[in-house]
């Protein structure tokens, strides 16, 4: 039976890659229905048996299965395997995972239909794009499963590298955008930055535990915690400190915390789909992911949970507030997402992993549900993005609608929606928690509330009441050639159907599960939690069950902050509609602040990107070519060859120049003999 | 059934024999010269490959040896052998010679019979080089290889090619020739030329620094290391395809191949007393080399200059043994170094060579190397276009290709002998990941930038061949390492406790 | 008195050459224009008789002769052997070149025999006197030889520099040997050994001596600043003479310096090493830099020479027995060198045209891809590529004076051979990446030209691959 | 009796004086063929001094050698001398200029 499941895990992860491999190289000969069947199927395969090992893990609890596949390499006596644990977190993750990625591939089938449309006339690229889209999502399946199934880090590394790739890739799908070319390499290199700090954290790993097995590190992890490490003379740092920080870095990369979120908003160039899958619900969420299945040891760090706490709290409130202010519908999901990442990264500070984990999963469901929602309404618009231009789509649209509404519902913790339960949760823990950090964490999480609630139900209003605006832009377009205005229209089933699969658990799994995962001990000795870290016991000690806490949840302060942000929104979007203008103007400054996303790109491009193009001309028309190519090299080859042109004067073809340098010689020797003589 | 033959020999023989074969032929009939040399390389590369398959990885030992007298007067022998450490590059120099062969088939109009000649010829020395036992013969077989490669950047290069072979040629014989007089005053001081011997013998603190000077100057300039690095980009530049390829797929090695085989087992007093210097040169070369990248124009320059930096984790991962076990206090890590090392060399070799036959496709096509005349080059030859991102990839470092194996390995080890080698060296991931993935923006991507590349032609059938085993490859040893690791085992283990073993 | 006959064998080859001389002088009077080819058939198998005879003799042992001013040696033989041969090679390639400029004469072909006669007599002297009258012989010889183009400007300049400044080394050379001799009291150089060996080594006397006679030698070897002749004799002399004056007689002049400072002097090895040390820095910065701002590759080829010099001179000045074979291994490869050297500007001439600049090379592979091959060889064993001869040739010098721990000299040495690859280099790039003018020389030459030629070259790759017999030779000669 | 010495002081004179000559004098070449037998001259002054007082007969007969040399050598230089006036209608030693650099 054991055996069994260890090919189970093998037919999980190669299902999609398999899928991945005849779509991609395959595509021109298969056509676009095989292409899109072979990867839902494969897909469906993964999630069918990612279904089977949750059976076997968590509804039996029959015990986690760790298994190696085979060896990758062994040096110096460490051994580097490819293998997999199925434990609780990650067979949640798989499920997720394979479920949101099968949704989105059912959906893509509607929304890249006319992906021809996207490509120049006769380009190479365009022919099979629809088939290697299909190709990259079911290989990003296969990245982000390896990535949540690894037992040790390499792979988990190889994992978190792979789906980067696939980001890239995806990102720059439509590879003739100038801007989604720049927003791919953007999201690579920014992501890269964290990796870089992932990967020294790996490799403090393996100095401090000699293997990169995870079992093997966690179970030795408490004896390490004492060692300290000397970075600069004069400085000790905790090794665990030090460990658990790097490996943040790229967390932060990944999850796009503050400052390494820039690439995120960009991301959305590509096209929907692969922002809801990708950028949404899972793959940005592997930092959180990470953190958690590494509790063993960032709980030996309260430096590095305080650090985790600042950074997911900054992220949380002030790209909340970035949200606000945008106009491009995917661009808010994008600032949203961010925000709740920012939630999440908040609950890993506070200890409260588990709760971080939770918020992951219900995330995963209404952000995805609210990308493809975008995704629909920006399929009816024909790809328009810009909600100025949208306006009293819902009753053209009402199945898009009403999912967008329990979307957004979720998303700003309405009690008994599957938001509130994970938010909710957080918040609390936020509150209980004793580390330094967490007063202001606590402020920015409830503070955020507010944000979120505001800016989603703006894009809700903007989208879907009020005047229908969409007649007034398209009266711009009649120069181009659209001579009638398209009456936007519901889209069709393989979009909608996704929307409505997404929907249910964005109602119902946080209900579901808010008692194991929350309070219980779903995870297991997956997460473990040090005794006076352990906000969610002490919580604990005040649940009531799910009804209890929808209840409660009406009586407390973020229920109330939600509700003036959807208030408010009613209130300038609908009711007022003049008066955001007035607001812009008079507070120009803090608009252009958020406008220009507190100048992070700015930055960015100035310092980071210009700065390294700076340095790098500067060391190569400097250093290489001036100083040792000019100077050294051809300077040296110079000097010779000046010597020559000058010594060979010498040889003036007069014989008593001749005669005399023979005496010279002469002399010369006699000299020669009496200083050494 | 392989085993009774002097394979080394052959697989040295064989190639430079049919180089002249080529030569001879090509007089008459180029087509006929050109298959032939596709035979001859063929042959080798078949040769080479029981070489594998007959390796014994349970010992350090030297095997397929051959011993013959050559020189008494000095007594230098003809002396052939491998080890973990130099098979696997024989291997690769035979593989990589049938893809250049290939590769130059019908881009070389201007007597592809020399040019092909000049390969072969250049393949058997390179496979001396690994598999000489003796170092006259080594340095016999290492400085010959100029010759052919002199000659084939030189008749077949780019506008600037006399300066850049003449620069070529003249800055690797400066290295060497101090290697020379190190090897002959050792000759003097123990009687012997073999290397095993030169191993085993003791030397003074003193004269081993100033033999690992020498040493340093000759493979420093090989690999090259920064400062004496720049005639690499104007070589590169200037150098056919098929130059190129062999120039950094190959001849680079040869560079890191010496620190392993002379540096570090002859002198290792030396290396522990110097071992700074190389690290920081080393780092340098990643950090510095890195950020020139960053600003090329030219596609041969940017990968030119991203070879160095590759090569720098090398030489890192072979000189951070002693740092280590200061900072450790054991050796435990050091083999990880040096086998990371050997695994770049390795990949590197299949990922320059695929990023260099890449930019010759699109040379060929448009007689231009500059990424200014490029772009959307993916609209017209997508299929160039999946491999061109693929290697761009593999020379970022992403994992599940070889270009990350050998990155991983390296960091690790120097995170066990200080934070900040590690940290200077894994800023590759974020320089090496901007300066290829800008240059693939900038060529591949965007909209069609002209109508010349709007004219492309996608990969023909040898380009499409080539680079698919080139990609297959990079794929192989980037998802399964292993094979590679134990060929090199226990010759590396052997290394590190000789090194471990002051020689005063 | 007793007049008692000397040991003729010993000097046999000697009197076989002096007697065909006489022999072919007299013939050649009585030959016709047309029928020249005689005194060229003849001289060449002189050169084969007397090869014969000394190899047949090369058994016999060290044995001195006439009032012990000879002597005969298997250093001497194997010197010989090779003078010999490279003379033969010389009257080969020389023959088409010669018939072109209407030099096709007797005078060439005796006075080249002469000056073998002369060489060997160098090579065999034991005594101030035979020394002295070797050399001359050689000399005159070669100022005639120089001289033999008489419508020639430059040969006749060439030839009057090389005269005034030979007769000026050669008076020099004698001043010290009347020192020596004053000191010694004897010619006899067994003898002076022993007498100076036992002496005190700072007497001024001997210093005065010593010099002038280093100053001998090195002006007949061409070191740094002894040189000034070299390039512009062998420049303005016409190729075929360049020819002979580049080969055989670098061989008598090292045999020359064996004799005087190793057989002669050996006892004061501490002092003219020190001389020698000067003349090797100086020939191979001299020579290898000023190479590379020639565009005449004869005199290029004569600088280089320069330089060749420099090494050669390492070997000896480390004083021991593998430092002289060394040198003398050095000393026959150059002449195997650049004998195909200037072969090669032999082939490349027509009537009318000197092939000499380097200019002249331009594309020859495009022309002639195997003659371009075989300059290639000669090029890279000349600049000490291995695996050509020249490689090993450096090698047995460098070792030799690492042998006396001369490390830092070694240093400059090897530097500098990288210095002067690059003008061997340029001849490689003239050859092989340069485009041809229109209507550049072919190669035209006869059939025994090209073959010779092309055995000479490949002479140099295969005698590269396969050194250890030629080194024995060398080592077995010294031993 | 005249020491020794002296006579080489003489031979010495000479021989600078020879020597002198070769590269002071750039006018006429005779006048360069003239400086070196003086030179020959000069050593041949040696050598008999040398083999009087050393009571060897080496020396005298080293300078019959000589002698006969010296006037091959001068009949040599001589003839040189005509064929270069006949190419250049000049024995002026500073027109010998053609081969340099």
């Amino acid at each position: 039976m054991l055996d069994n499941l260890h090919n189970v895990n093998i037919a999980i992860v190669a299902a999609p890659l398999l899928g991945a491999i005849i779509a991609g190289l395959f595509g021109g000969a298969i056509g676009r229905a095989g292409a899109h069947t072979v990867t839902i199927i494969g897909v469906a395969i993964a999630f069918l048996l990612s279904l089977v090992m949750f059976n076997h893990v968590v509804i039996q609890d029959a015990g986690i299965v760790s298994h190696s596949v085979y060896t990758w390499l062994v040096s110096d006596g460490i051994t580097f395997e490819v293998g997999f644990l199925v434990d609780k977190l990650s067979v949640m993750m798989m499920v997720v995972v394979t479920f949101v990625s099968l949704m989105v591939h059912v959906y893509t089938i509607g929304y890249m239909a006319h992906d021809e449309e996207n490509w120049p006339e006769g380009s190479g690229a365009g022919k099979n794009s629809y088939q290697r889209f299909f190709s990259y999502i079911s290989l990003f399946t296969f990245s982000m499963l390896m990535l949540v199934m690894a037992n040790n880090f390499m792979q988990l590394f190889f994992g978190w590298e792979a789906v980067g790739l696939v980001s890239y890739l995806l990102i720059g799908f439509w590879l003739k955008r100038s801007s989604a070319t720049y927003a791919n390499l953007k999201a690579f290199l920014v992501n890269r930055v964290g990796d870089f700090g992932f990967l020294l954290g790996i490799a403090a790993v393996l100095m401090y535990f000699n293997t990169l097995d995870y079992a093997a590190v966690f179970n030795a992890a408490e004896l390490q915690k004492d060692l300290v490490i000397s970075l600069w003379p004069g400085t000790e740092w905790s090794v665990m400190t030090v460990i658990c920080i790097l490996l943040f870095v790229g967390a932060m990369g990944k999850s796009a915390q503050v400052p390494l979120h820039v690439w995120l908003p960009d991301s959305m160039e590509g096209p929907t789909p692969i922002s809801a899958l990708i950028h949404a619900a899972t793959m940005v969420t592997a930092g959180i992911f990470m953190v958690a299945r590494m509790s063993p040891l960032f709980e030996l760090s309260e430096t590095a949970l305080s650090f985790i706490l600042i950074i997911g709290a900054i992220t949380a409130l002030f790209m909340g507030f970035l949200g606000i202010i945008q106009n491009d519908i995917k661009r808010v999901v994008a600032y949203s997402t961010l925000s709740q990442l920012g939630y999440m990264t908040v609950a890993l500070g506070a200890s409260a992993y588990a709760a971080g984990v939770f918020h992951l999963m219900t995330h995963a469901f209404f952000k995805a549900l609210l990308f493809l929602a975008a995704g629909s309404v920006i399929i009816a618009m024909h790809h328009e993005q810009d909600m100025r231009r949208m306006g009293g789509l819902r009753k053209y649209m009402p199945i898009t609608w009403i999912t967008s509404l329990i979307g957004s519902l979720a998303l700003i913790g309405t009690p008994g929606f599957a938001g509130f339960f994970s938010k909710d949760l957080i918040i609390e823990a936020v509150h209980a928690s004793q580390l330094p950090g967490a007063g202001f964490a606590y402020f920015c999480v409830l503070a955020g509330v507010f944000v979120t609630a505001f800016y989603s139900f703006r894009m809700y209003f903007l989208v879907f009441h009020g005047k229908e605006r969409f007649r007034d832009a398209h009266h711009g377009h009649d120069a181009h050639g659209h001579h009638a205005v398209h009456e936007p229209h519901e889209t069709p089933w393989v979009v909608t159907l996704p929307l409505i699969a997404l929907a249910i658990p964005s109602v119902l799994a946080g209900g579901m599960y808010i008692t194991d995962m929350g309070f219980g001990n779903f995870f297991g000795s997956a997460i473990q939690v040090l005794p006076q870290h352990d906000v969610l016991g002490q919580l604990a000690q005040d649940y009531h069950g799910p009804w209890g806490m929808v209840l409660h949840g009406f009586l407390t302060a973020p229920f109330w902050l939600a509700l003036a942000g959807v208030v408010t929104a009613w209130l300038l979007y609908m009711k007022y509609t003049h008066v955001p203008a007035l607001i812009q103007a008079r507070l120009q400054f803090l608009h252009t602040l958020l406008e220009q996303k507190y100048y992070a790109d700015r930055f960015n491009d100035w310092f980071f990107a210009g700065g390294s193009r700076g340095i790098g001309r500067l060391l190569w028309q400097w250093g290489d070519v001036r100083l040792i190519d000019g100077l050294l090299v051809n300077g040296s080859a110079r000097t010779v060859g000046w010597l020559a042109a000058v010594v060979r004067h010498v040889q003036s073809g007069y014989l008593f120049h001749y005669a005399f340098a023979m005496i010279l010689g002469l002399l010369l020797m006699f000299a020669l003999f009496v200083i050494a003589g | 059934m392989f085993a009774d033959l002097p394979l080394l020999s052959l697989v040295i023989w064989t190639p430079i024999i049919g180089g002249l074969l080529v030569l001879a032929a090509g007089s008459r009939n180029a087509l006929e010269a050109k298959v032939l040399a596709l035979l001859v390389a063929l042959a080798t590369f078949l040769l080479s490959l029981p070489l594998y398959s007959g390796f014994d990885t349970a010992t350090a030992a030297m095997q397929f040896t051959e011993f013959r007298p050559w020189i008494a007067t000095w007594s230098i022998n003809y002396h052939l052998g491998v080890d973990g450490i130099s098979m696997p590059l024989i291997l690769l120099t035979t593989f990589i010679t049938v893809l250049v062969v290939i590769a130059g088939w019908e881009v070389i109009q201007n007597k592809p019979a020399q040019y092909m000649a000049a390969f072969l010829i250049m393949a058997g020395l390179m496979n001396g080089v690994f598999a000489a036992l003796d170092a006259m013969l080594f340095y016999v077989f290492w400085e010959a290889m100029l010759i052919p490669m002199f000659i084939v950047i030189g008749v077949w290069g780019g506008p600037r090619r006399i300066y850049a072979t003449m620069k070529f040629f003249l800055y690797t014989f400066l290295g060497s020739v101090f290697m020379l007089v190190a090897l002959i005053w050792m000759y003097l001081q123990s009687g012997s030329f073999a290397i095993l011997d030169l191993h085993a013998m003791p030397i003074g603190l003193t004269a081993q620094i100033l033999i690992f000077l020498a040493f340093l100057l000759a493979f420093a300039v090989k690999v090259p290391m920064w400062p004496v690095h720049t005639w690499l980009p104007d070589a590169h530049v200037e150098a056919p395809t098929g130059g190129s390829v062999v120039l950094a797929a190959i001849m680079l090695k040869l560079g890191a191949y010496g620190f392993l085989r002379f540096s570090l087992p002859i002198t290792p007093d030396a290396s522990q007393q110097l071992d700074w210097l190389m690290i920081a040169l080393s780092l340098i070369a990643v950090v510095y080399i890195g950020f020139v990248a960053l600003v090329q124009q030219d596609m041969k320059k940017l990968i030119a200059y991203s070879s160095i930096s590759h090569m720098g984790f090398v030489t890192l991962g072979m000189f951070i043994a002693w740092r280590i076990a200061a900072n450790t206090g054991s050796m435990q890590g050091a083999g990880m170094g040096i086998e990371g090392a050997m695994v770049q060399m390795i990949s590197h070799g299949f990922i320059s060579g695929a990023m260099f036959l890449c930019v010759g496709v699109l040379y060929d096509r448009l007689h231009s190397r500059e990424i200014a005349d490029y772009g959307g080059v993916a609209h017209t030859m997508p299929r160039f276009a999946g491999f061109m991102v693929l290697f761009a990839m593999a020379n970022a470092g992403l994992p599940g290709t070889s270009g990350f194996v050998g990155e991983f390995m390296v960091i690790l080890a120097s995170f066990k002998a200080n934070f900040w080698f590690a940290f200077l060296a894994a800023t590759t991931l974020i320089l090496g990941a901007a300066y290829t993935l800008w240059m693939v923006r900038r060529v591949v991507y965007g909209e069609v930038a002209s109508d010349k590349v709007a004219a492309l032609k996608d990969l023909n059938g040898r380009e499409f061949l080539i680079l698919g085993v080139l990609a297959l490859v990079v794929l192989l040893f980037g998802l399964w390492p292993a094979p590679l690791l134990d060929v090199m085992r226990p010759t590396v283990e052997h290394l590190v406790q000789h090194m471990a073993v002051s020689k005063l | 008195m007793n007049f008692v006959m000397p040991d003729f064998m010993p000097a046999l080859p000697e009197m076989f050459l002096l007697g065909m001389v006489c022999f072919i002088l007299l013939l050649d009077l009585f030959l016709s224009e047309r029928s020249r080819v005689v005194t060229y058939l003849l001289a060449q198998s002189t050169l084969l008789g007397a090869l014969l005879l000394t190899v047949s003799l090369y058994e016999e042992g060290r044995a001195l002769t006439f009032s012990d001013t000879f002597v005969h040696d298997p250093m001497g033989s194997v010197l010989k052997v090779f003078i010999y041969l490279a003379t033969f090679l010389v009257f080969l390639y020389a023959k088409d070149y010669l018939r072109a400029r209407n030099m096709f004469k007797g005078e060439f072909y005796v006075l080249g025999l002469f000056g073998v006669l002369g060489m060997n007599v160098l090579v065999s002297a034991h005594s101030l006197l035979t020394i002295y009258l070797g050399l001359e012989l050689l000399s005159l010889s070669m100022y005639a030889m120089v001289a033999l183009q008489r419508d020639s400007v430059q040969a006749s300049e060439a030839a009057m520099k090389y005269f005034v400044l030979g007769a000026m080394a050669s008076a020099m050379l004698l001043y010290g040997m009347s020192m020596l001799y004053g000191i010694t009291g004897s010619l006899d150089l067994g003898q002076i050994n022993t007498s100076t060996a036992a002496m005190d080594n700072n007497s001024m006397l001997l210093a005065f001596a010593l010099v002038f006679i280093v100053i001998g030698v090195a002006f007949k070897l061409g070191a740094v600043p002894f040189h000034m002749w070299l390039p512009d004799v062998y420049h303005g002399a016409p190729t075929a003479v360049t020819l002979y004056l580049s080969s055989a007689p670098k061989l008598a002049a090292f045999a020359m310096m064996m004799r005087l400072l190793v057989d002669g002097l050996g006892g004061l090895q501490e002092q003219w090493e020190g001389m020698l040390i000067l003349l090797t820095v100086l020939s191979l910065a001299a020579g290898n830099i000023i190479a590379i701002a020639q565009t005449n590759l004869k005199r290029m080829l004569a600088y280089s020479a320069i330089s060749h010099v420099g090494f050669l001179l390492l070997g000896v000045l480390s004083g021991t027995q593998a430092g002289y074979a060394a040198a003398m291994f050095y000393a026959i490869v150059y002449v195997i060198m650049g004998l195909g050297g200037f072969g090669m500007i032999v082939l490349m001439s027509r009537a009318g045209f000197e092939a000499d600049s380097i200019e002249d090379f331009k594309g020859l592979n495009e022309r002639s891809p195997w003659f371009a091959l075989m300059m290639l060889i000669l090029m890279f064993s000349m600049a000490g590529v291995p695996p050509f001869l020249g490689f090993w040739s450096k090698l047995a010098v460098i070792q030799a004076a690492l042998g006396a721990d001369l490390v830092w000299l070694v240093a400059v040495a090897v530097v500098f051979s990288v210095i002067g690859a690059f003008y061997y280099l340029r001849v490689v790039k003239v050859m092989y990446f340069d485009k041809a003018d229109v209507g550049a020389p072919t190669v035209s030459a006869g059939f025994d030209l090209r073959v010779v030629l092309s055995a000479n070259s490949l002479a140099v790759l295969g005698l590269g691959l396969f050194p250890g017999s030629l080194l024995a030779l060398c080592v077995a000669a010294l031993a | 009796m005249i020491p020794l010495s002296n006579y080489l002081i003489l031979g010495a004179i000479l021989f600078c004086i020879s020597m002198a000559g070769v590269f002071i004098n750039r006018k006429n070449l005779i006048i360069l063929l003239m400086c070196v037998e003086l030179m020959l001259l000069a050593v041949n002054m040696n050598f008999i001094a040398f083999s009087h007082y050393l009571g060897d007969t080496g020396g005298q007969i080293f300078v019959f050698f000589i002698l006969t040399v010296a006037a091959a050598e001068a009949a040599i230089g001589l003839a040189i001398l005509v064929v270069l006036f006949r190419n250049r209608r000049s024995i002026n030693v500073a027109d010998l200029d053609s081969l340099k650099g």
